[in-house]
């Protein structure tokens, strides 16, 4: 069996476990709260048009970019390989024809994949929801692939960083909290390139706004607060660059580590 | 009868725990039994032989093959992990054809595989049911019918046995056997020495991480010198039985068991007894009830080997 | 007369008694191993810096002359009133300290037992439910009167000090029983909150992320609808509001969001009535032994 | 006896748990025996009073089961079969806290928590965290809570499983010494038949929640007609012949064992002198009765 098809049958294996278990169903539901947001907002605010609706846009994106897909990575990243060690089914896998990394290749592709349609289902509602007012616009189909392209960039990266720290350490989900929550959020407060060395700043530069164009209001400043972005092309180079060596990083870990449980 | 697992010069410890010290063994086809203390390399042998750890100094090899990070010896060979492990939220079906996925079937060969190993330990009705409802006996033969879908020729049981009940365990053994019949190979571990003996007389015997002792039960209690053989007779009148046997010279220690009826001789020499003991018997016109040799099971073999 | 011990079992020739607190070993036990928790000493001390700051306070009000320069706008916040002490309870890093105490050293109450599968010794023992949630919920009243009660009284107490006159109580003499009332709600809410999320899961991680995680929550939940709706109800989605809101009521203040503080009560007492609920049914004796 | 059960019924939902079980539990030790689901642990949990039973009643100690359910607690010592300790503690406090739950003051469960850890073999270990007990350990450290507060029945759910053959070999004679006279009476519930075989009299199988048999082992497998099992050394041919000569059916089994079924009157000593005659020498020679296994299977029913 080939390394390749070993992939294929891994996220085949997992595709259909990871849809399975109740924590999907739990994060779907957090999926669901921009939506409902979208909803009443639509309501309330029916009568005014224009920018309104996109600052709106704004303060979902926050959302989904800081919060939620960075909870998703956390989640399915740290459990690619930590979650088969804690309940002890790394022996089913281990012990088939199949070359370890492809383990975790496979199952990093299959989380990677259900964390996307977890967002786009989202992302996807609540946007249209919200600016249901000028659907006929070309553009704003333009900025929602941007959008969702942002996020899924963003799942690929964090979901590569998590499961290299669910390899290596521990106590993964804290640290993860910490990086997560802690240093993305305080490095846009660094001067000059300290902020290249923390995912959302890529993710941010990629963002359809120019950050010194018009300032569109609260939403936008609070995206790109004192960002100062690298080019676009460099941004998904440098994103494509985490996702590989993390996961490069993860495979090489798992192939040599020996996993004991307790004697 | 070829050499199937080989282990030369085996060593394993992890941070300054001892595993195995210097294990040399070879295991052909049948049913091999593993048994030793708790903590005393059992469990790292069995992670050694199935790639879940590296060994330190020596090999361990399945067919000649190394075993570490060599994915396609596990094209022949099935394991059984102890823990009552599963992936809970899938079905007995879904779970089997999800694990024979790895080993390069077609769709209908997986379907049909599973179909078989369902049918083998008799999970047929139960296939659409999610495992986490299953009961401790049914999980067992699941887990069981994973390790023999692929239709292996080695099979690695780690305590296979434990948590089921009498006939769940009759049945599970019976399965065994057919799967040993088929001219294959199995290596099961087990801390319930009556279970091992209901499956086979081979034993490997491993204590403080050494191979204590390798061969046929019977075997390797003859070879034991230091422990002379328990005989136990129940007779109408054990004192005249005694009084007859106390001149000879081969007999080492008599005792009375506490009902009054029972005579325990100790003595070296085995066949020298029994060659008297018929004709004593009716000479002394006793009644004789039974005549059994206590320390001939595997769990005294143990006692002595690994006892203080 | 010379006297061999039977060898094996030996009988006890005590007796068993049914005691008055039979829930009280539960609740000792449960401290102990809070503190013995790695870093758990460290983040307890932690909590009490507010209180302490607060006693600096105190005493610069006291000398206000002498720091009148250096202490130039914040003269109003340093006239000692039930305000003051308000402020001192209601404040968001006293009650996130709370919650941080409580999620380190009683997170793991239920879910350790859940965990190892220990509630069939508890309840092999002539003790009821009752108890059970009795001894743990008294392990979280520990903590939380230790954090609050406590430096509260020592507070009041030390403003007398250093007044030098019991004027202060005289003007306020109700005062230590606002303390002693707010305290307890802290006390009774904190209890329910803690053990229903610790009962929630059996991983001790998960519940910690829980037990903060729905705190945090719930405040940026209210805060990102309170900036989209503008509507002040909705102050009642967030916890730590609900909290200061009973807060202030209790020592008279004004109310920092204007949302009537009897909503607020009923907030809390639903959370704890769910909590009860969910405690009721999950910790059911046929789940005692799985 | 101390456990007497009328008529006792339980049903989760649909299932049928219990359905009319009545008894009295001999003294000493008693098996207690049944295919997984036949209703041994509703028993058990009925009797410890977690579930209440639908229909029937019973006394345990003389204490109702419904209503003096804080009695029968205080002297029951039960030793549940999953895994059960509290991280964090040594295995002293662990004993005496659940010594002081049972209503012992704290200085006795103490006292009385060493002597206990020293009896059931954990005497060296008995500082140590339970986090670092190994499966054994922890068998153990179950038994040792089962007895702290000196219990007058004791509970025992598969108390030898997860032990290696040395540590059930001790735990057995644990079992064995408590009931045989410290006036204990010792309930077992366990999978594995040898144990029960060696440390019961009396035992009880339940099936499907109806009790399928019950009673002193010994009258339990006697046989009617007089079967004997032997190995010999040496020609089994003639030995063979000379047996039947006698009027005895005689198979041999493929692993060497030899069946010779007695007519009624015949005197087992015939055997002896077949084997004198044919200079045969008898290695094993046993009166047959049924093994508790095959009791347990055709009582159970399918094999």
């Amino acid at each position: 069996m080939t390394a390749s098809q070993a992939v294929r049958q891994v996220f085949g294996f997992f595709g259909f476990l990871g849809r399975r278990t109740g924590k999907a169903r739990v994060f779907a539901l957090l999926g669901l709260m921009p939506v409902v947001l979208a909803v009443v907002v639509r309501i309330v605010f029916h009568s005014r048009t224009g920018p309104l609706a996109s600052v709106f846009t704004e303060i979902l994106m926050v959302f989904f970019l800081q919060f939620y897909i960075v909870i998703l990575a956390l989640f399915y990243g740290t459990s690619v390989t930590a979650e088969e060690v804690e309940n002890r089914t790394l022996s089913y896998l281990i012990t088939r024809p199949i070359p370890k990394p492809a383990v975790v290749l496979g199952k990093f592709a299959a989380y990677a994949a259900l964390m996307f349609v977890l967002v786009a289902v989202s992302l996807g509602l609540s946007y249209f929801i919200m600016n249901a007012a000028h659907l006929a616009d070309p553009a704003l189909y333009l900025t929602f692939l941007r959008y969702l392209g942002v996020l899924g960039l963003g799942i690929l990266a964090y979901g590569a960083f998590f499961t290299f720290l669910g390899t290596v350490l521990k106590r993964a989900i804290i640290v993860g909290l910490v990086f997560g929550f802690g240093w993305e959020n305080v490095i846009q407060y660094f001067p000059g390139s300290t902020q290249r060395f923390s995912i959302v700043h890529y993710l941010k530069s990629l963002l359809p706004y120019a950050p010194e164009g018009r300032s569109a209001g609260k939403g936008v400043a609070l995206l790109l607060f004192r960002l100062e972005p690298t080019s676009p092309l460099l941004s998904i180079l440098a994103l494509a660059a985490i996702t590989a060596a993390f996961l490069a990083l993860a495979c090489w870990l798992f192939r040599i580590k020996e996993y004991l449980y307790e004697e | 009868m070829s050499v199937v697992i080989a282990a030369a010069n085996l060593s394993k410890w992890y941070g300054n725990v001892l595993g195995l010290n210097d294990v040399t063994l070879e295991l052909e086809e049948g049913i091999t039994g593993l048994l030793g203390p708790n903590g005393a390399g059992k469990s790292t042998f069995m992670k050694l032989i199935t790639g879940q750890m590296k060994p330190a100094i020596g090999t361990v090899t399945v067919r000649g093959r190394r075993v570490w990070n060599n994915p396609e010896i596990f094209q022949g060979l099935g394991f059984c992990p102890e823990h009552d492990v599963f992936y809970e939220d899938v079905t007995g079906w879904e779970f089997l054809t999800g694990l024979l996925r790895f080993y390069g079937y077609a769709k209908s060969e997986i379907a049909e595989r599973a179909a078989r190993a369902l049918a083998v330990v008799d999970l047929t009705e139960d296939k659409d049911r999610l495992i986490r409802g299953y009961s401790r006996g049914m999980r067992q033969r699941i887990k069981f019918a994973q390790a023999i879908a692929h239709d292996p020729d080695i099979l690695i049981l780690d305590e296979p046995l434990s948590g089921l009940d009498p006939l769940g365990k009759r049945k599970l053994i019976r399965l065994i056997k057919e799967f040993k019949n088929q001219g294959r190979t199995v290596l099961v571990s087990s801390h319930v020495l009556p279970e091992i003996e209901a499956l086979t007389t081979r034993i490997v015997l491993i204590h403080q991480g050494k191979i204590l002792a390798q061969g046929d039960i019977p075997f390797i209690r003859e070879l034991i010198e230091a422990h002379p053989h328990q005989i136990s007779v129940r007779s109408s009148d054990p004192r005249a039985l005694a009084a007859r046997f106390v001149g000879d010279r081969s007999i080492q220690k008599m005792t009375f068991g506490p009902d009054g009826q029972t005579l325990v001789v100790e003595t070296h020499k085995r066949d020298e007894f029994f060659g008297r003991l018929t004709g004593v018997v009716l000479e002394a016109g006793l009644e004789v009830e039974e005549i059994s040799s206590p320390d001939d099971n595997l769990q005294s073999v143990f006692e002595y080997l690994v006892g203080k | 007369m010379a006297t061999v011990r039977e060898k094996g079992y030996s009988h006890w020739d005590g007796r068993l008694s049914a005691r008055r607190f039979p829930w009280w070993p539960i609740t000792r036990t449960g401290i102990q191993l809070a503190f013995r928790k790695k870093r758990f000493k460290l983040v307890f001390a932690g909590a009490f810096v507010p209180s302490f700051v607060f006693l600096v306070g105190l005493y610069i009000s006291e000398r206000l002359e002498d720091f009148k320069a250096f202490v130039r706008g914040s003269d109003r916040l340093l006239n000692i009133s039930p305000k003051y002490f308000a402020t001192y309870f209601t404040n968001d890093s006293f009650l996130f300290l709370i919650v941080l105490v409580l999620a380190f050293g009683t997170g793991g109450l239920i879910a350790d037992d859940l965990k190892h599968s220990s509630l069939q010794l508890y309840f092999s023992r002539p003790l009821g439910k009752k108890d059970y949630f009795l001894g743990k919920m008294s392990v979280v009243a520990f903590f939380v009167l230790i954090l609050t009660a406590l430096p509260g009284l020592v507070l009041v107490i030390f403003k007398l000090i250093f007044a030098g006159s019991f004027k202060f109580f005289l003007t306020y003499p109700w005062l230590p029983l606002s303390i002693l009332g707010y305290s307890a709600l802290l006390t009774l809410f904190f209890g329910f909150y803690v053990l229903l999320l610790s009962s929630v899961s059996k991983n001790g991680r998960y519940v910690i992320i829980l037990i903060f995680g729905a705190y945090i929550f719930s405040n940026v939940l209210s805060g990102i609808l309170q900036g989209i709706f503008k509507i002040p109800a909705l102050a009642l989605f967030s916890i730590p509001s609900n909290l200061q809101q009973a807060g202030a009521f209790i020592f008279g203040q004004k109310l920092p969001h204007d949302v009537p503080a009897a909503w607020s009560f009923a907030v809390l007492a639903a959370i704890c009535g769910l909590s009860a609920a969910v405690l009721n049914r999950k910790i059911r004796s046929v789940e005692v032994i799985k | 006896m101390s456990i007497e059960v009328k008529d006792l019924s339980f049903r989760y939902g649909r299932i049928v748990a219990l359905d009319g079980v009545t008894m009295r539990l001999g003294d000493g030790a008693v098996g207690l025996l049944g295919p997984n689901g036949a209703g041994k642990s509703t028993l058990l949990r009925i009797l410890l009073g977690f579930l209440v039973p639908e229909r029937g009643e019973g006394r345990v100690l003389g204490y109702d089961i419904r209503r003096e359910q804080a009695e029968i607690r205080r002297s029951v010592g039960y030793m549940p079969e999953s895994d059960c300790f509290i991280a964090g503690m040594d295995a002293v406090t662990f004993t005496a806290y659940f010594g002081e739950l049972s209503g012992m003051p704290r200085q006795e469960a103490m006292k009385r928590a060493h002597e206990v850890l020293f009896y059931v073999g954990l005497g060296e270990a008995r500082y140590r965290l339970l986090d670092t007990y190994s499966a054994g350990m922890k068998q153990r450290l179950k038994l040792a809570q089962a007895l702290v507060h000196d219990p007058k029945i004791l509970f025992l759910d598969e108390p030898t499983s997860n032990l290696d053959p040395t540590g059930r070999m001790e735990v057995l004679d644990l079992i064995r010494d408590i009931s045989a006279n410290k006036s204990i009476q010792v309930l077992i519930s366990s999978h594995i038949l040898d144990d029960i075989e060696s440390l019961c009299e009396s035992v009880v199988i339940l099936k499907h929640g109806r009790l399928a048999a019950e009673g002193r082992m010994a009258d339990l497998r006697a046989i009617s007609y007089s079967l004997f099992e032997l190995r010999i050394k040496g020609d089994g041919g003639a030995f063979r012949k000379d047996l039947e000569g006698l009027g005895s059916r005689v198979d041999e089994m493929d692993d060497g064992l030899i069946k010779v079924y007695m007519p009624e009157a015949g005197d087992r000593m015939d055997i002896f002198r077949a084997a004198a005659r044919t200079n045969i020498q008898l290695r094993s020679f046993v009166k047959s009765q049924t093994s508790l296994e095959d009791l347990f299977a055709d009582v159970v029913g399918v094999d």
